[in-house]
């Protein structure tokens, strides 16, 4: 029986994927974590929305400065060769295609890469949109961070997303639990698996037809 | 001669009509002018149109002014903030109406009011809710909706320090919105940390040039 | 015989309408003059199109510092409280009614206020339109200084442009060597007039029909 | 590691192709990349698009370009500037095309493309011969023209100071046309007075963010 990766673990695993000087924007929320696990020998600029490229860790505790935070509104520092600048400069780095990655949460991905992460329909629930859709448009490539089903058990790998979309065909790639897998011109390729699933054991997690890559891997982390 | 410090809040706040549309800079609790906002308490105007990209936190601030009832409408990015109260009791009472807008066509958007334009192309929310009743054009092949610019009758922003010509800069990431605010407004008004009283500031540090600034308050950080 | 203004003199005539506190354009060439004639009293922030409020007097000789030309490309210098910023903030400040007027030369009004002021038409001249659309449209108030009539004695106050417009309906007030007119909503109105015309006599160097305003004035200015 | 510090201009330039359209900062002689633009003399692209506000005075720098005979097209606000002699030449010649846009809109199709845009409704040339064959608006009472955005292959910036990451300070008026002009480059590069070595630069101070920028040349001022 596969073990599924710890979310830690599938952070980890999508930062030896981000290249050195690379621009990078982490979204709010778990996509967050991948920061923690850039490799020392790697310089990655990482991007916040609002006005801030060369986020560096959290700052001590009372060293908070609350005029620096990041786009999840948390405390954050800045690297040297970090910049401000405002709003409107800062989306204009993201839909004018200047980062090279945004790594973000998702509810469904579709097998054509559209996107859900914004909202489940859900009419009771004030709807917010943030800086989601810009970036899911703008960045060069998109890579999704989440588990490949919902804690009830549903694929969230689908045909056509269910709920409304954040983008449409903008998702690249999606790091997940228990695989990598691509979303290539004719749907998704599953490019790494961890041990102990094959094939048959990721399709039944996934709704969208899965194929696997010739050139398949074996996904191993460390224990994190 | 040219001089924009006013004196107190509430002179800062003279003639804001019933009916105004208020931008508000800021983001989470960065860069938000509250005592500005909380002067609009007392200012009293109201049938306001808010704009900033939240709708405020805990009591204070926006949330201060959104609890006077006197806030008609709320036009953000995400009003579902950790902290929010008071916007979504009231727009669950449907006692306010709510415009949601992508962030960086929320903040394009302003930009656009303030530079003289009629509306821009974006690829940002093609092919999602967003793009409900938007004009989408296809141009050089790919997909973009059509956004309208916002202008406001009042701006009010957060500033670091200022000089007597409402010459701004900002501090650290609380720029965000300020600078697009302070263009789109009809009357911009800044709080900030620090006068500088030696004329000038050094004009390549200058992020607002006075030009957009009407009226400066310095306030305690 | 009225003896017309000379363009010194309607530099100095303009300069005494830019109220205390305002931010100008000064157009290329002969509008540039009215800056040395801003009374002492007032504080004017003067514009120029290349990302700069606060233009001061020309610097001394061997004090040219090439980087800080205006508009027409000659080296200025910045007052205190003057700033610098990028061409497209500049254009925003412009287009976006931030300026309280500009002074633009002209070689055709038309009794509507549209202006002509890039080309003659010449198609053996190189097309050039540099700031001056934007700067008409843009501006709250835009003035207008030229004589009323060509060297050849051509009326440039017109029932129609002849000449490719820069601006329609944009024009609010001519300054000129004979006399200060509005373009109102019904068309010229004189206000001012130099010793020894009448309207006639103005009618005489415009096409388009002239109106004498009910509070006309004399309009004197001193020897420059 | 990041670091954008080109050897040589060579280097910077190397594999800017033919048929590229280059963006060229700088008005009049303030602010143009000369030593950049010299360099693309000697580098060789043929068949190039040039935007710049002016097109070149004397025989030195964007001049020195088109004398090449390789520029197949000019798009520019104001191509008669005084001492301007090898434009005029060629274009009588009928050996160049020229596209003339008012200034303001120049700029911001230079912005647009580099944030992402479609294009944008400007009020600027309504009713005049800039407004032929082109798309007329009225929005909210006031008509406006569609302009498109202006990318560039390669994008050649003067900045002042640089740090290895790419960040840009400009010098007073030289910064006009470069901010906008590196956000549009698939391919930016800087020409620079000074880089810092002692890291960054102080993060408040910076125009123009590393990320819109690929190479930096130190070069005699």
């Amino acid at each position: 029986m596969a073990k599924p990766l710890s979310r830690l673990q599938i952070a980890w695993r999508i930062a030896q994927d981000i290249p050195d000087g690379a621009y990078v924007n982490l979204g709010i929320g778990m996509p967050e974590m991948v920061a923690n696990y850039l490799p020392d020998d790697r310089e990655v600029m990482l991007h916040s929305e609002n006005g801030i490229l060369g986020l560096g860790p959290s700052p001590a505790d009372g060293e908070e400065d609350w005029d620096l935070i990041n786009a999840g509104k948390k405390p954050v520092t800045l690297v040297e060769g970090g910049s401000y600048f405002h709003h409107t400069d800062s989306f204009a780095m993201v839909r004018g295609g200047h980062l090279d990655l945004c790594v973000l949460g998702a509810y469904q991905v579709s097998a054509e890469g559209d996107l859900a992460n914004w909202s489940t329909g859900d009419e009771s629930r004030l709807p917010a949109i943030g800086g989601a859709m810009d970036l899911a448009m703008g960045a060069r490539g998109i890579y999704v961070m989440m588990e490949l089903c919902t804690r009830k058990g549903a694929p969230k790998i689908l045909e056509r997303c269910t709920y409304p979309l954040t983008g449409e065909r903008c998702v690249n790639r999606i790091y997940s639990d228990y695989a990598v897998i691509d979303i290539a011109e004719d749907g998704p390729v599953v490019r790494e698996t961890i041990d102990g699933i094959d094939l048959a054991g990721l399709q039944d997690k996934a709704e969208a037809r899965l194929r696997l890559a010739e050139d398949w891997r074996t996904l191993t982390a460390p224990d994190l | 001669m040219i001089d924009k410090i006013a004196r107190s809040v509430a002179d800062a706040l003279e003639g804001i009509e019933d009916g105004s549309t208020v931008l508000i800079g800021g983001f989470g609790e960065a860069g938000v002018p509250n005592v500005l906002v909380e002067g609009m308490v007392e200012q009293g105007a109201r049938d306001l149109v808010l704009v900033n990209n939240n709708a405020g936190v805990g009591r204070h601030g926006i949330a201060a002014l959104l609890e006077t009832g006197r806030v008609r409408k709320m036009i953000c990015s995400f009003p579902r903030s950790v902290g929010s109260v008071v916007f979504p009791e009231l727009y669950a009472a449907g006692k306010i109406e709510l415009e949601v807008v992508p962030q960086g066509t929320l903040s394009e958007r302003i930009r656009a009011g303030g530079a003289g334009l009629g509306g821009f192309f974006t690829p940002t929310g093609v092919g999602t809710q967003v793009a409900d009743g938007k004009e989408v054009r296809r141009i050089d092949g790919k997909d973009y909706l059509l956004e309208l610019p916002i202008r406001g009758d009042v701006a009010l922003v957060k500033g670091h320090v200022a000089d007597r010509f409402g010459n701004l800069t900002y501090r650290k990431a609380a720029r965000n919105f300020g600078p697009s605010v302070a263009m789109a407004g009809r009357r911009t008004i800044a709080e900030v940390s620090e006068i500088h009283e030696n004329g000038g500031l050094d004009p390549e540090r200058i992020v607002t040039p006075g030009i957009f600034v009407d009226a400066v308050v310095k306030v305690e950080r």
